[in-house]
């Protein structure tokens, strides 16, 4: 773990460097009833160390983004560079961490050996391996749990193992799907905090997908509203709170009016007339 | 020693007795030759088996051989050791069948795989069709391996062989009364049986020809030998039977009717037999077995050095 | 000689074009999924062609293709008074004989699990029974013509079928079962709204394996026995009397009705299970 | 054994059955045996007795339905029967010391269980090669899938007597490869299926996670693909090895009728044995059982050890 | 629809009729592994026109609750009546609508025959099918996808259309699951809505899950709070919020007292020690 890498200073994000950059980015799934314009027009830098969270309703093209970005899908218009390469070339250097939508453990693996996975792929040693399991492990309080099997495990659970997965390894850039959706608000705000913990204090570079508006205001530096049909960017809302976070700073005016204004953006991209 | 790859026609029986006789007598081994005995069955053709080069020497039923030498592959018969025929029709007698033209309007069991030739041939002397039961026709059924389509009277009339089929039919507790058989033999279509053929290119060369020599002169003492001792014979055959299936009484019976179609043949075939033959297949009515005279599909070349 | 050589040559290039095909954007083409493999059989054959006569193999051995298809094009009276014999009368007759008593019989015995533990083993034991043992008996019990022979491709199709229809029925997840009883739906709503539809994919799958089956069964029963027509008479006598053109016509038959029974069971499962995640693109 | 109740009481609702059946099935060659033996049949004559009924004469003859148990040729042998030649063949060989003499159903079935064990190995190899080259490979799908369903159209027993003169022509002693290769032919189908549905069965997410890793085509294959076949590959290898043993004895007959469970059958068929035939036919269920049963435990250990839910 | 049904008076409930009464309940699971006991000692009295949330931590007992209330699943112990007969009598007279935690619509079925499948049972007519598809789709706003399959909708979209689904039929209790488990704010506080509009207009009986504190605060006249290991009971909150309410009551110091207290039974369920 690169716990000694630079400390990403404040909560401005201008002088940083740019790890992502979208520009007139688009996207067009060929089905075969017709295409479907998944992402248009997206423009969007993430600099290092930004935390950005991405909200909009489903269908809107949020997992898409973050498909195209870790090159698990093809922009059919636009670029997209990631680190000054192809998203592709980054892929090879390994530069990502993804948690999916759904949990995706490999039944055959115990827990232990599932978070093992990317070690054994990037050639980590032995040690190595049981060193980084048992730190995620606890880190996403499921000690005790690495010799079961993923169906022995609650949903929740399994959601908390890929989570741990994405982590044993040192991705420079983590991608994360609606990684707390099957969990309940307590145990939600107890993986908020760990999650803030952890950017905090190896600075990588975080894409969030969320439902929720209070976790997308709490955790990020960034929050991208986005609408469906086709999918595009409707608001950037760059933070205004600071980085040191406790959970009670939801009760605090300022997180209230970020709050209000994803919760605007988010209703101008619905049809409801209430 | 000089190895030789026989292919049979059927399975290990004492159809074949001269040649496990002479294989166990240590015949073939007086004569320098390192003889392997391939037993047939069902979907082997003996033919295509020696056209692919799997054997040296075959047996096979002279019908057969001969329209194979019409397909284009040039077998020549070398020996003859059955001189005649050992297949008949079977009835039974309840059906009122009595003589030859009796057998309009019935169902037949005919065995097909290159054996039906003698059978179209006899029908087309009679003038009876084989296209369906008619006032001058008959239903052929392709016969299995067994007998019982005649013991369920699926068939009025089966194809048997006076040394196996026949019996089986008795040993199944029906008296030979209950029963009316036809010869080929007696009904003057019959065909040549159990003869040695070998690809008629190989023949041009000596050293095979000596050693297709010296496999008939073992073989022919082979059923000498076999001919004067069946009993012992049999037990011979029943030795070398890998299925462990066949029986004692079965065979010693099958080897006393086969030296009854041995008997009268020194090993070289008889060209009034052979002329018999053809004669018997060209005239096979509208579909004939063999089209037209074949030459040069025997020869004493092997026969007169072995034998003399 | 040089036919060999460039019948190597042109399936090489065949082979090349596939590739080429295979990874451009139109691969999914109802057209690309016929022609890659239709020309990959057109260049086998002659490739085989080349090698027949090339290395001057004996036609009583392996005739060349161009042979076959002069037979296959003069005994088409043959040919056709088989096909009916075997495939209309044998073959289909007992397929269909045996795959809907295996439904039948599967639908029935899934309201016991005491019968489906009992039966399905003991189906497997059954279905490793060599037709060529069975073939036999049952041309001793139901006679020479296709009757005996349906008999035999019912009993090769009905495991296989029963199997599959079983576990198929038993495809239907618990929440789907409970949906139905949260509607207090009796045994033969459930069966009709639920299970059958949940089961076609494992009815084609048996009705797919089933297809492959029958043909062969019918032409191996009819080397037990039969009456002086059929595919499987004129091939056995066909090896026999060295007709061995004849007999690649005859299995060229096969293989064409055989794969257009396949491809017809298959072009139906596409139709009725349209909404299975396999069936979708 | 949750199983071993119910399938006995199946076995024997079936041998009931089977008994039941011997009957009407004997009852004409009963007759015909004792009328032969001088009894007073009704009606008289064979002939006569075609245009009859089974179970009318049944009805009027109810002395000799019992014969229909004893014949020596029945058309239905009884399962006792059928059971006492097995045993004559096999138990009752092993005790005089012959188990492997030629007379014993024991050797037999090793004959054929080496040939099926050959073809088994070989068209499992054969079935898996071709799946991952299929899965891994477009053109190897497009232009090989339609074939080997084709293949399957085509009636092996044409084909043996061809595959024995040109594996003779290739200079291949002995008629055990022949064999193996009928064997091969008919096993490697159900192994490929079934792989090649197996090696696709890893999700697309699945595979995804793997791509985020930049994980080689090796990987991806020994840590997921294969992994996620593994309980395709089993089921597959049971329908492979009975259809092996089904494809051995196919092969049996064309290869000379030597030795093995085929031969038997077809000796036993030319000699007019029907129990020769149904002892060699419960030999080979017998024997595709045990097959099944072996690879079934070494699935559960497999699955188990790897902690899959079975 | 019952519309015309007895309209429930003001927000007491003990006056009214019970619907479902459970006593000193228990239900153990058999498993290989031992036995796992999902609900220990629950009882509960859910009276006529109750909306009943369930919330607690994963694996603490919901479903299984939900299950046994509707006979899909026997209690090991104790006592439950539905309308005074057992659960199973109750379902055999069709008393029950479930929405499930996952869609699990029939693939091989449109959207609108999927809704219309209890309606096919229970034996409506082909015009009051119709009438009553339409109705349903309108309500979680689908019209138009009535004849789509369910694998060519978003994972929202087929949650609600389960949703119509079990609305499409006039069962006496609504049993519901996570229902809005998948779905973004904005429509999730629109269902609400519809929802409390639709159980005010008829009185059914709602049992309901969720994660959400506000959401089960909002919908409730009573809230459920359970903690696992085993699942029981641990509170049970009686709503002192009026009938009517507008989505803006969850800024009242009323609705923040009641959600205070949910969190805090909840909070007692988990092992964390912040
Ligand atoms: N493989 C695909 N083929 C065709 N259309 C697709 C595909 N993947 C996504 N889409 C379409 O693209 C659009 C965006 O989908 P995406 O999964 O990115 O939405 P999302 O914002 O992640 O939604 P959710 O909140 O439900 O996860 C949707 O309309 C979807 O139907
Ligand atoms: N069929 C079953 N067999 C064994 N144990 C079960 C079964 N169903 C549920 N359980 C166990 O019973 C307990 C309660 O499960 P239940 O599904 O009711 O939880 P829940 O409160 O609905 O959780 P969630 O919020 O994750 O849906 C859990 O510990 C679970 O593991
Ligand atoms: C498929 C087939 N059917 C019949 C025969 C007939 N046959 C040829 S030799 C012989 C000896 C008699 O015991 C018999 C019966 C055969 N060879 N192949
Ligand atoms: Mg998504
Ligand atoms: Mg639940």
């Amino acid at each position: 773990m690169e716990t000694d890498s630079v400390r990403p200073s404040g909560a401005g994000t201008s002088q940083r460097s740019p790890v992502i950059e979208a520009r007139k980015l688009d996207l067009t799934f060929q089905t075969n009833d017709g295409a479907v314009q998944a992402l248009r027009d997206v423009n969007l830098t993430i600099n290092k160390g930004d935390f950005v969270s991405f909200i909009g309703p489903s269908g809107c093209g949020k997992t898409t983004f973050l498909r195209v970005v870790a090159a698990l899908e093809h922009p059919t218009g636009g670029q997209i560079t990631v680190n000054g390469m192809s998203p592709d070339e980054a892929r090879r250097k390994r530069a990502y961490g993804y948690v999916f939508q759904a949990a995706g453990l490999y039944p055959w693996r115990t827990i232990a050996k599932n978070i093992k996975l990317p070690l054994e792929i990037m050639g980590y040693s032995r040690a190595q391996q049981d060193e980084q399991v048992a730190r995620v492990l606890k880190l996403v309080d499921l000690e005790g749990f690495g010799a079961k099997y993923p169906w022995q495990l609650s949903g929740g659970m399994q959601q908390r193992a890929s989570i741990a997965r994405a982590l044993a390894f040192d991705a420079e850039i983590l991608l994360m799907d609606e990684p707390f959706g099957a969990l309940d608000e307590i145990v939600r705000d107890h993986l908020n905090e760990q999650l803030l913990a952890l950017w905090d204090r190896t600075g990588k570079t975080i894409g969030f997908v969320t439902h929720s508006i209070p976790e997308a205001v709490y955790l990020s530096t960034k929050i991208v509203v986005m609408s469906p049909r086709p999918g595009r960017i409707t608001d950037v809302i760059e933070s205004t709170l600071p980085r040191e976070r406790p959970l009670d700073i939801r009760d605090t005016p300022e997180f209230l009016a970020i709050a209000h204004r994803v919760r605007e953006g988010l209703r101008a991209g619905h049809a409801y007339d209430d | 020693a000089d190895e030789v790859t026989l292919q049979l026609k059927w399975v290990t029986q004492a159809q074949f007795a001269g040649y496990y006789v002479a294989l166990d007598q240590g015949f073939y081994e007086e004569e320098d030759l390192d003889v392997t005995i391939l037993p047939g069955g069902p979907d082997i053709a003996p033919t295509q088996v020696i056209a692919g080069g799997g054997a040296d020497v075959t047996i096979e039923w002279m019908p057969a051989a001969l329209a194979a030498r019409e397909k284009g592959l040039p077998l020549v018969n070398i020996a003859q050791p059955f001189k005649s025929s050992g297949m008949m029709l079977t009835c039974w007698k309840d059906t009122g069948i009595e003589e030859p033209m009796d057998l309009v309007n019935r169902t037949l069991g005919v065995w097909f795989f290159g054996n039906e030739f003698p059978f179209m041939s006899w029908m087309s002397s009679l003038g009876i069709s084989t296209d369906g039961k008619a006032e001058m026709g008959v239903e052929v059924l392709k016969q299995g391996f067994n007998v019982d389509p005649l013991l369920q009277r699926q068939a009025d009339c089966i194809s048997t062989m006076t040394y196996n089929e026949y019996w089986q039919v008795i040993d199944a507790g029906v008296s030979p009364d209950e029963l009316i058989t036809f010869k080929y033999e007696d009904q003057g279509v019959a065909t040549l049986e159990d003869g040695i053929y070998v690809l008629e290119e190989n023949l041009a060369d000596p050293e095979f020809e000596d050693k297709m020599v010296r496999f008939v002169r073992a073989s022919m003492k082979g059923w000498k030998w076999a001919e004067e001792n069946p009993d012992d014979a049999a037990m011979i055959v029943l030795d070398n039977d890998e299925t462990g299936a066949q029986t004692e009484t079965h065979q010693k019976r099958m080897m006393g009717e086969i030296a009854k179609l041995t008997a009268g043949s020194n090993g070289a075939l008889d060209p009034a037999d052979y002329e018999r033959t053809v004669s018997t297949l060209l005239s096979g009515g509208s579909d004939p077995v063999i089209s037209q005279e074949p030459e040069g599909a025997w020869t004493h070349q092997i026969s007169d050095k072995a034998l003399n | 000689m040089t036919l060999l050589i460039f019948s190597v040559v042109i399936w090489c290039a065949v082979w090349a074009m596939n590739r080429q095909i295979a990874n451009s954007p139109d691969r999914d083409d109802r057209a690309a999924r016929i022609f890659v493999p239709v020309v990959l059989g057109g260049a086998t054959l002659f490739l085989w062609e080349g090698l027949v006569t090339g290395l001057g193999v004996s036609p009583v051995i392996l005739p060349a293709p161009s042979d076959i298809a002069a037979t296959f094009a003069a005994s088409t009276a043959i040919l056709w008074e088989d096909f009916v014999q075997t495939v209309l009368k044998g073959a289909l007759t007992g397929y269909v004989i045996g795959c809907t008593a295996a439904f039948v019989i599967a639908v029935l015995i899934d309201r016991s699990s005491f019968l489906t533990r009992g039966l399905l083993p003991i189906g497997n034991f059954v279905a490793a029974l060599p037709i060529v043992g069975i073939a036999p008996i049952l041309v001793s019990w139901f006679g020479f013509d296709w009757q005996s022979k349906a008999a035999v491709v019912v009993v090769m199709v009905f495991f296989p079928m029963l199997v599959n229809t079983v576990q198929g029925l038993r495809e239907t997840d618990a929440m789907q079962r409970d949906l139905m009883r949260t509607y207090a739906a009796g045994y033969l709503q459930t069966l009709v709204k639920l299970r059958l539809p949940a089961a076609m994919p494992f009815v084609f799958n048996g009705l797919k394996i089933a297809s492959t089956l029958a043909l062969i069964g019918a032409i191996v029963a009819e080397y037990f026995g039969s009456p002086t027509r059929g595919m499987g008479f004129r091939i056995s006598t066909g090896v026999g009397s060295l007709s061995i053109d004849l007999v690649w016509a005859e299995i060229a038959v096969a293989a064409i009705v055989g794969t257009l029974l396949y491809g017809g069971v298959s072009w139906i499962e596409k139709v009725v299970t349209f909404w299975h995640p396999s069936q979708r693109r | 054994m949750k199983t071993a109740f119910p399938v006995l009481v199946v076995l024997a609702a079936i041998v009931a059955l089977w008994y039941a059946a011997v009957a009407p099935m004997n009852i004409r060659t009963a007759l015909d045996q004792a009328e032969r033996a001088g009894a007073a049949v009704e009606p008289a004559g064979a002939r006569e007795r075609l245009e009859v009924s089974v179970w009318r004469l049944m009805i009027d003859n109810p002395d000799h339905v019992s014969e229909g148990y004893a014949l020596d040729r029945p058309r239905l042998p009884t399962p006792v029967q059928v059971g006492e030649e097995l045993w004559k063949t096999t138990g009752e060989m092993v005790l005089k010391g012959r188990a492997m003499s030629k007379r014993s159903l024991i050797y037999h079935a090793s004959i054929t269980l080496q040939s099926t064990l050959w073809g088994f190995l070989l068209g499992t190899t054969l079935g898996i090669l071709g799946a991952v080259a299929i899965v891994h490979s477009r053109v190897m799908d497009m232009s090989v899938m339609p074939w080997a369903i084709i293949s399957q159209t085509i009636p092996i027993v044409a084909l043996a007597p061809m595959i024995i003169v040109l594996s003779a022509q290739l200079g291949i002693e002995g008629r055990g490869v022949p064999k193996a290769i009928i064997s091969a032919y008919l096993c490697y189908f159900p192994v490929l299926v079934g792989m090649v549905k197996g090696l696709r069965a890893p999700t697309a997410s699945q595979l995804d996670l793997l791509r985020t890793y930049n994980a080689s085509q090796r990987e991806t294959f020994f840590k997921l693909r294969l992994p996620a076949s593994l309980p395709y590959l089993f089921t597959s290898l049971k329908i492979g090895i009975a259809s092996a043993l089904v494809g051995t004895i196919v092969g049996e007959l064309p290869t000379g009728a030597i030795s093995g469970l085929g031969a038997r059958i077809l000796i036993g068929d030319q000699f007019g044995t029907p129990l020769a035939i149904w002892a060699a036919l419960l030999a080979a269920a017998i024997l595709a059982g045990v097959l099944v049963t072996l690879l079934d435990i070494l699935q559960r250990v497999t699955l188990k050890r790897m902690g899959m839910p079975t």
